[in-house]
C-alpha cells in the first residue's frame, strides 16, 4: 500500500514536471521519471505472488510473475529511445532559438514563420 | 520579451493535476489479488516450451518475440533519427532554413556517413583525457566487449540476454575508442562499421522472423525445430542477433554523441 | 527496505527537478535509475535490474551530457 | 504458405523493405544502392497488393484468420486477428502509402533512411490494425510514433523540430498513462488479450468496478490523442502543418485513422466499451463543427488542411463512436462503422492529395500566406505545367471534401448523414459542411487570375515539376473520381465485409436522389454565403480572433489530463 503511494507521488512529480517547468530539459526529465514510475509499479507488483526469480533452476517452485517482467524490459528500452529522440530534438531547438526555455523557443519559432 | 505571470497560468496546471491525482487513484489504490493463471502456467511449461530456463528470456524471445521485434525497430529508428537531427543541425534560422528545397533531418539525396571519432588528434579538447584514462579503458574493452558476448549468449540460463548484452557491448565499443592505442584493432569504433553492423543484424533479424514461415512453422515460430529438438536454438540465436544489433546501435549513437565536433 | 529505496527515489527525483543545474540534475536521475536497478534486484527481477542499470544509468546518462555538454547548463527559469 | 502465415505479409513485406533499404545505405553506393532501395520499396508496398487481391473472396465470405503469434499458448502468447475490418484499413494506408513515398521521390525527403523509417511506419500501421493484444497494441502503437517525429523533423524548418517535440511530449505521456491503464486491467483480468480482458471482466462482479472504468479510459484517452479528437488536437496543426508535404498527407489520411479503428476492435469487447464510444461520438460532432471554424480563420495554407483534417477526423469519430454505442453485431451499427470507414477512405484520398497539390502549388510560389498568395496558376505554368493538372487535382480535391457530387467526398458525408440521421450528431455535422465549404473557397482563391504584370514575383529558378509529383497526384485524383462513381458498389463491398458476410443489412441509402442533392445546393449556397461573411471586416477580425486565441505547450497536457478525467468521470457516472 504504502509502496504504491510513493509510486503515485513519483509520477504525480513527474508530471508536475513536465506540465510547469519551463526548461524542457526538466520536461524530459519530468518524462522520464512517470515512465520509471510506470515500470516501478509493474515490477513491484508483479513481485508479490512468489518469492523467487523466474529462472527455473533446481529445486525453484514460487516464482513472482515473469510476464510484468518481461513488458517492463520492452517499456523501460522504449522509453530510453523516445528519450533519446526527445533531447536530439531538444538540441536542435537550442540551436534554433538559443535557449531551452519552452516559452522563448515558441516565441523564437513562431516569428520566424 | 515580458513572460506572461505566473498566477495566471498556474490554475489550470493545479485542476490538471488534481485530475490526473483523482483519475490514478483508483488504479493505485486497487487491491486485488494479483492474477497468478499465467504465473502458474509458466512455471510449469515455461521451461519445456521455450528451452529457456530464464522465464523472463522465454517471454522476451519466445511467447512474445513480436513485441521485442517492435522494441528493436523503435531502437533502430531511434537512433537514426537521433544521430540525423544531431548532425544535422546547423545555426538553423541564422543560415536561411527557409529553402524548401533542402528537406534534410533524414537525410537528403546524397548522403555521407558521417564520420565520428573519439581517437585524440581528432579531439579539439583533452580536459578529460588523461593517459590513465585511455590505457585502462584500452584494457579494459575487450574485457568488457568479451563479458558483454556472455551476457548475450548465456541469456536463456541466467539473467541477461540479447539486449542487455548489447548495451554492454557498446559500453565496450565506447572504451576501445576512448583507449584508441592499437589502431589497427579498433576498426570496430568506426561509424560506417558499427552501421553496416546494426543494418546486417536487422536484416537477419527479419529473416530469422520469416524463416518460420517459410519453413511451415508459422510466423515467429521456431524454424530449428525441423532439425533439432532442442528448442532453445531460436532463442540463443535470436539473443545473438538482436545483441549485436543493440551493441552496434548504440554504441554508433553513443560515439556519435560524445565525438561530435562542435 | 522497499519503502526507504521508494523514498530515496522520490526525493532525488523533487531534486533533479528543482535543482538549477541541469548536469545535477542528469546525475540525481541516473541515481534513481541505480536505486530502482537495486530494487528490482531485490524484488526477484534481475533482467530488468541489469536492463535499468545499463539503459536507465548507462546509455540515457550519456545522451543527456552528449547534449547538455555543447548547450546550456543552467536552468534559468527561476 | 497457409493462410494463417500470409495474414502477417503486410507487416513482413514493409519490414524487409527497410531492412533492404537500410542495407543499401551502408553497403552500397551509388547506383546499386539505389537500385536496392528501390526494390527495398517494391517489396515493402508493392508485394502486399498480391496478398491483397489474393485474399479478397475469402474476406468477401466473411472469413477471418485468428490465432497466437508462434502458436504458443493462447494465455501467454501475443493474439491476433485479421478480419474485414483490417482488411480495409489496410487497403487504405497501403493505398496513400504508395502515392505519397512517389511524390516524396520529386520533392523530397528521399534516400535510403527516409525509404526504411517510412516503410517502418507503414509496417506499424499493418501491425497495430491486426493485433488483439494490449501490450502488443502499445508497442505499434511507439513504433508508430517514434517513425512519425522523425519523419515530421525530417524538414528542416526549426517550426517543424517544435512540432515533433511537442508531439513526442504528449503522446510519450499519453502512452505511459496507456500503460497505466493495461497494469489496472492485468492486475484484474491476468491476461492482454481483447478477449481474454473482456470475458474475463465479464465474469468479475459489475465486470471489473471503478478499476476497469478508469483504466479503460486511460486506454481510451490515450488512443484519443493520436486520433486527434476535440480536447486532445492541439499537438495535430503544427505537426501537419510543417511536416514535408509526403509525410503530411500519409499522417492526416493514414495516421490518424488506423488507431482509431484499432481502437474500435478494443471497444467492441468492453463492457463499457459502449458507453465511451457514446461519448467519443459526441466528442467527434463537436470537433468537426469546431474544427472547422478553426479553419475558416488560418492563414497558412497547409494549417487550413490540418485543422480540416481534425474537422472531417471529427466526421468520422462521431460515426464510429454512434457505431460502438449500438453495437457493430445489429444491422444500424454495421451500417454507421461501414459509413465511418468509407469517410476515413475518401478523406485518405482527398486529404492526401489535397496535402500534395498544395504543397506543389506553394512551394513554387514559395508563399504559404492564403491572404497574399494569388495568381498560383500562373506561377505554375512558369514552371512548366502546360497542362494545369496541380490545379485540376486542387479542385478534385476542394470539391471533394466540399461534398459536391459526383466526388468521393460527397458520397461519403451521404452514407454518413443517412446513418446517422435524427441524432443531434446530424446538425452539428450539417452545420460544419457549410464551414467546409466557406474554408475552401477561401482557399481556393490563391488560383485566382491576377491582371497580368501584377502577378506575384515569379521564382527566379523555373525549375520544373519533376514527373513523380504528377503521377502520385493523379493516381490520387483519378482514385477520388472513381471513387465517387463507384461509390454505391463500394458502400455494398465495405458494409458486407463489416458484417463479416453475415447477416443481410437493409439500407435504402440512394447516393444520387432529388433529397441529397437539394440538401448538397442548400449546403453550398450557405458556405457561400458564409465565405461572403467572413471576408467581411467583422468576420475577419472575428476569425483574427479566433486564429490568435491562446495556444501554448502546457496546453497540450492540461487538456489530455481534463480529457482523461472527462472521460473517466463519464464512465463512473
Amino acid at each position: 500500500m504504502i509502496e504504491r503511494i510513493l509510486i503515485l507521488l513519483l509520477f504525480l512529480v513527474g508530471f508536475s514536471g513536465i506540465l510547469a517547468r519551463k526548461n524542457i530539459i526538466k520536461k524530459i526529465f519530468g518524462l522520464t521519471l512517470i515512465n520509471s514510475a510506470a515500470v516501478l509499479l509493474f515490477v513491484v507488483e508483479g513481485s508479490r505472488v512468489g518469492s523467487q526469480a523466474p529462472i527455473m533452476e533446481q529445486g525453484i517452485s514460487q516464482v513472482v510473475d515473469p510476464i510484468p517482467q518481461a513488458l517492463m524490459l520492452t517499456a523501460i528500452v522504449i522509453g530510453v529511445c523516445v528519450t533519446a529522440l526527445a533531447l536530439a530534438l531538444a538540441f536542435r531547438l537550442y540551436q534554433a532559438a538559443g535557449s531551452f526555455d519552452i516559452d522563448e523557443i515558441r516565441r523564437r519559432v513562431h516569428d520566424e514563420s | 520579451m515580458k513572460r506572461p505571470s505566473v498566477t495566471s497560468s498556474a490554475i489550470p496546471l493545479i485542476t490538471a493535476m488534481i485530475a490526473v491525482a483523482a483519475v490514478l487513484l483508483p488504479i493505485f489504490l486497487a487491491d486485488t489479488p494479483w492474477p497468478v493463471g499465467a504465473r502458474d502456467y509458466l512455471q510449469e511449461n515455461g521451461f519445456g516450451d521455450s528451452g529457456a530456463i530464464n522465464l523472463v528470456s522465454a517471454i522476451y524471445l519466445g511467447y512474445r518475440a513480436f513485441d521485442t521485434l517492435g522494441e528493436t525497430i523503435v531502437l533502430l529508428v531511434a537512433v537514426g533519427g537521433t544521430i540525423g537531427i544531431l548532425t544535422r543541425s546547423g545555426a538553423i534560422l541564422a543560415e536561411g532554413y527557409t529553402n524548401p528545397d533542402t528537406v534534410a533531418g533524414i537525410d537528403s539525396s546524397e548522403e555521407e556517413i558521417p564520420s565520428f571519432s573519439l581517437a585524440r588528434e581528432k579531439r579539439k579538447s583533452h580536459a578529460l583525457r588523461t593517459h590513465l584514462l585511455e590505457v585502462v579503458t584500452a584494457i579494459l574493452g575487450p574485457i568488457v566487449l568479451l563479458f558483454g558476448f556472455y551476457v548475450m549468449l548465456y541469456g536463456h540460463l541466467s539473467p541477461g540476454g540479447g539486449f542487455q548484452g548489447g548495451v554492454v557491448v557498446a559500453s565496450g565499443i565506447v572504451f576501445l575508442g576512448l583507449g584508441n592505442r592499437m589502431e589497427s584493432s579498433t576498426k570496430l569504433t568506426q561509424a560506417a562499421v558499427l552501421g553496416r553492423i546494426e543494418a546486417a543484424a536487422f536484416l537477419l533479424l527479419i529473416l530469422a522472423s520469416i524463416s518460420g514461415i517459410l519453413l511451415g512453422k508459422g510466423f515467429f515460430g521456431n524454424p530449428l525445430s525441423r532439425f533439432t529438438a532442442v528448442p532453445e536454438g531460436f532463442i540463443i540465436m535470436l539473443n545473438a542477433i538482436i545483441g549485436l544489433k543493440v551493441g552496434a546501435g548504440i554504441g554508433f549513437m553513443c560515439i556519435a554523441i560524445l565525438g561530435r565536433e562542435r | 527496505m522497499i519503502i526507504i529505496l521508494l523514498l530515496l527515489i522520490l526525493i532525488l527525483a523533487v531534486y533533479a527537478l528543482s535543482t538549477s543545474d541541469l548536469l545535477q540534475g542528469i546525475i540525481a536521475l541516473s541515481a534513481v535509475s541505480l536505486l530502482s536497478a537495486l530494487l528490482f534486484y531485490l524484488l526477484n527481477a534481475p533482467d530488468v535490474a541489469i536492463t535499468e542499470a545499463a539503459v536507465g544509468a548507462g546509455v540515457s546518462t550519456v545522451v543527456f551530457v552528449g547534449v547538455i555538454r555543447y548547450t546550456d547548463r543552467k536552468d534559468h527559469s527561476k | 504458405m497457409s493462410l494463417e502465415d500470409m495474414v502477417f505479409l503486410p507487416v513482413v513485406l514493409p519490414l524487409l523493405g527497410a531492412a533492404l533499404a537500410l542495407c543499401a545505405k551502408v553497403f552500397l553506393t551509388g547506383r546499386a544502392s539505389r537500385i536496392l532501395e528501390y526494390t527495398g520499396v517494391f517489396i515493402g508496398l508493392g508485394l502486399p497488393w498480391l496478398f491483397f487481391v489474393y485474399i479478397t473472396p475469402m474476406m468477401y465470405a466473411g472469413q477471418a484468420v485468428s490465432g497466437v503469434i508462434g502458436a504458443w499458448h493462447t494465455g501467454v502468447g501475443i493474439m491476433y486477428r485479421f478480419d474485414g475490418l483490417a482488411y480495409l484499413v489496410n487497403i487504405l494506408g497501403f493505398s496513400v502509402a504508395a502515392a505519397a513515398w512517389v511524390y516524396a521521390l520529386g520533392a523530397g525527403p528521399k534516400g535510403p533512411s527516409f525509404s526504411s523509417v517510412f516503410l517502418i511506419q507503414t509496417a506499424s500501421l499493418a501491425a497495430a490494425i491486426m493485433t488483439a493484444d494490449l501490450f502488443n497494441l502499445f508497442v505499434c502503437l511507439e513504433v508508430l510514433g517514434i517513425a512519425s517525429y522523425v519523419l515530421i523533423a525530417s524538414s528542416d524548418k526549426p517550426g517543424a523540430a517544435l512540432a515533433s517535440f511537442s508531439y513526442l511530449m504528449v503522446s510519450a505521456t499519453a502512452m505511459v498513462f496507456f500503460l497505466l491503464g493495461l497494469y489496472g486491467l492485468y492486475r484484474l483480468t491476468g491476461v492482454l488479450s481483447y478477449e481474454g480482458i473482456a470475458s474475463a471482466l465479464n465474469q468479475l462482479p459489475d465486470a471489473g468496478g471503478p478499476v476497469a472504468l478508469v483504466s479503460l479510459s486511460l486506454i481510451v484517452a490515450a488512443v484519443a490523442m493520436r486520433v486527434a479528437v476535440m480536447p486532445l488536437y492541439g499537438w495535430l496543426p503544427d505537426a501537419h502543418a510543417l511536416a514535408p508535404h509526403a509525410i503530411s498527407a500519409v499522417l492526416s489520411g493514414v495516421l490518424i485513422k488506423t488507431p482509431l479503428f484499432a481502437l474500435s476492435r478494443v471497444l467492441m469487447l468492453m463492457p463499457a466499451g459502449a458507453s465511451a464510444g457514446q461519448l467519443m461520438g459526441y466528442a467527434g460532432a463537436v470537433t468537426a463543427l469546431a474544427a472547422v471554424v478553426i479553419a475558416l480563420s488560418q492563414k497558412d495554407a497547409k494549417r487550413l488542411l490540418a485543422y480540416h483534417s481534425i474537422s472531417q477526423i471529427g466526421y468520422i469519430v462521431s460515426a464510429w463512436g454512434a457505431a460502438i454505442q449500438v453495437g457493430t453485431t445489429t444491422g444500424a451499427g454495421v451500417v454507421l462503422m461501414a459509413a465511418a470507414f468509407m469517410h476515413a477512405f475518401y478523406h485518405a484520398l482527398f486529404k492526401g492529395l489535397l496535402f500534395l497539390s498544395i504543397g506543389t502549388t506553394v512551394d513554387r510560389a514559395g508563399e504559404r500566406n492564403v491572404y497574399v498568395l494569388r495568381g498560383a496558376g500562373r506561377i505554375l505554368r512558369a514552371h512548366g505545367e502546360r497542362f494545369p493538372v496541380t490545379l485540376i487535382c486542387f479542385l478534385i480535391g476542394a470539391l471533394s471534401i466540399s461534398a459536391i457530387p459526383p466526388l468521393n467526398g460527397y458520397a461519403s458525408k451521404a452514407a454518413i448523414s443517412y446513418a446517422l440521421k435524427g441524432t443531434p450528431h446530424y446538425y452539428l455535422l450539417f452545420a460544419a459542411s457549410i464551414g467546409t465549404v466557406a474554408s475552401f473557397i477561401k482557399l481556393s482563391r490563391i488560383f485566382w487570375p491576377t491582371p497580368k504584370g501584377s502577378a506575384a514575383v515569379l521564382d527566379d529558378v523555373p525549375a520544373a515539376i519533376p514527373w513523380p509529383i504528377h503521377l502520385s497526384q493523379i493516381f490520387l485524383g483519378l482514385l477520388c473520381v472513381i471513387g465517387g462513381l463507384a461509390a454505391p458498389a463500394l458502400f455494398a463491398f465495405v458494409l458486407r465485409l463489416i458484417s463479416a458476410g453475415g447477416a443481410d443489412v437493409a439500407i435504402s441509402l440512394k447516393f444520387y436522389s432529388s433529397g441529397t442533392m437539394i440538401k448538397t445546393l442548400i449546403i453550398t449556397a450557405s458556405g457561400v454565403l458564409l465565405f461572403l461573411g467572413a471576408i467581411t471586416p467583422k468576420g475577419s477580425a472575428l476569425l483574427k480572433r479566433v486564429r490568435e486565441r491562446r495556444r501554448d505547450f502546457e496546453g497540450l497536457f492540461v487538456s489530455f489530463a481534463l480529457g482523461t478525467a472527462a472521460l473517466a468521470g463519464w464512465l463512473l457516472l
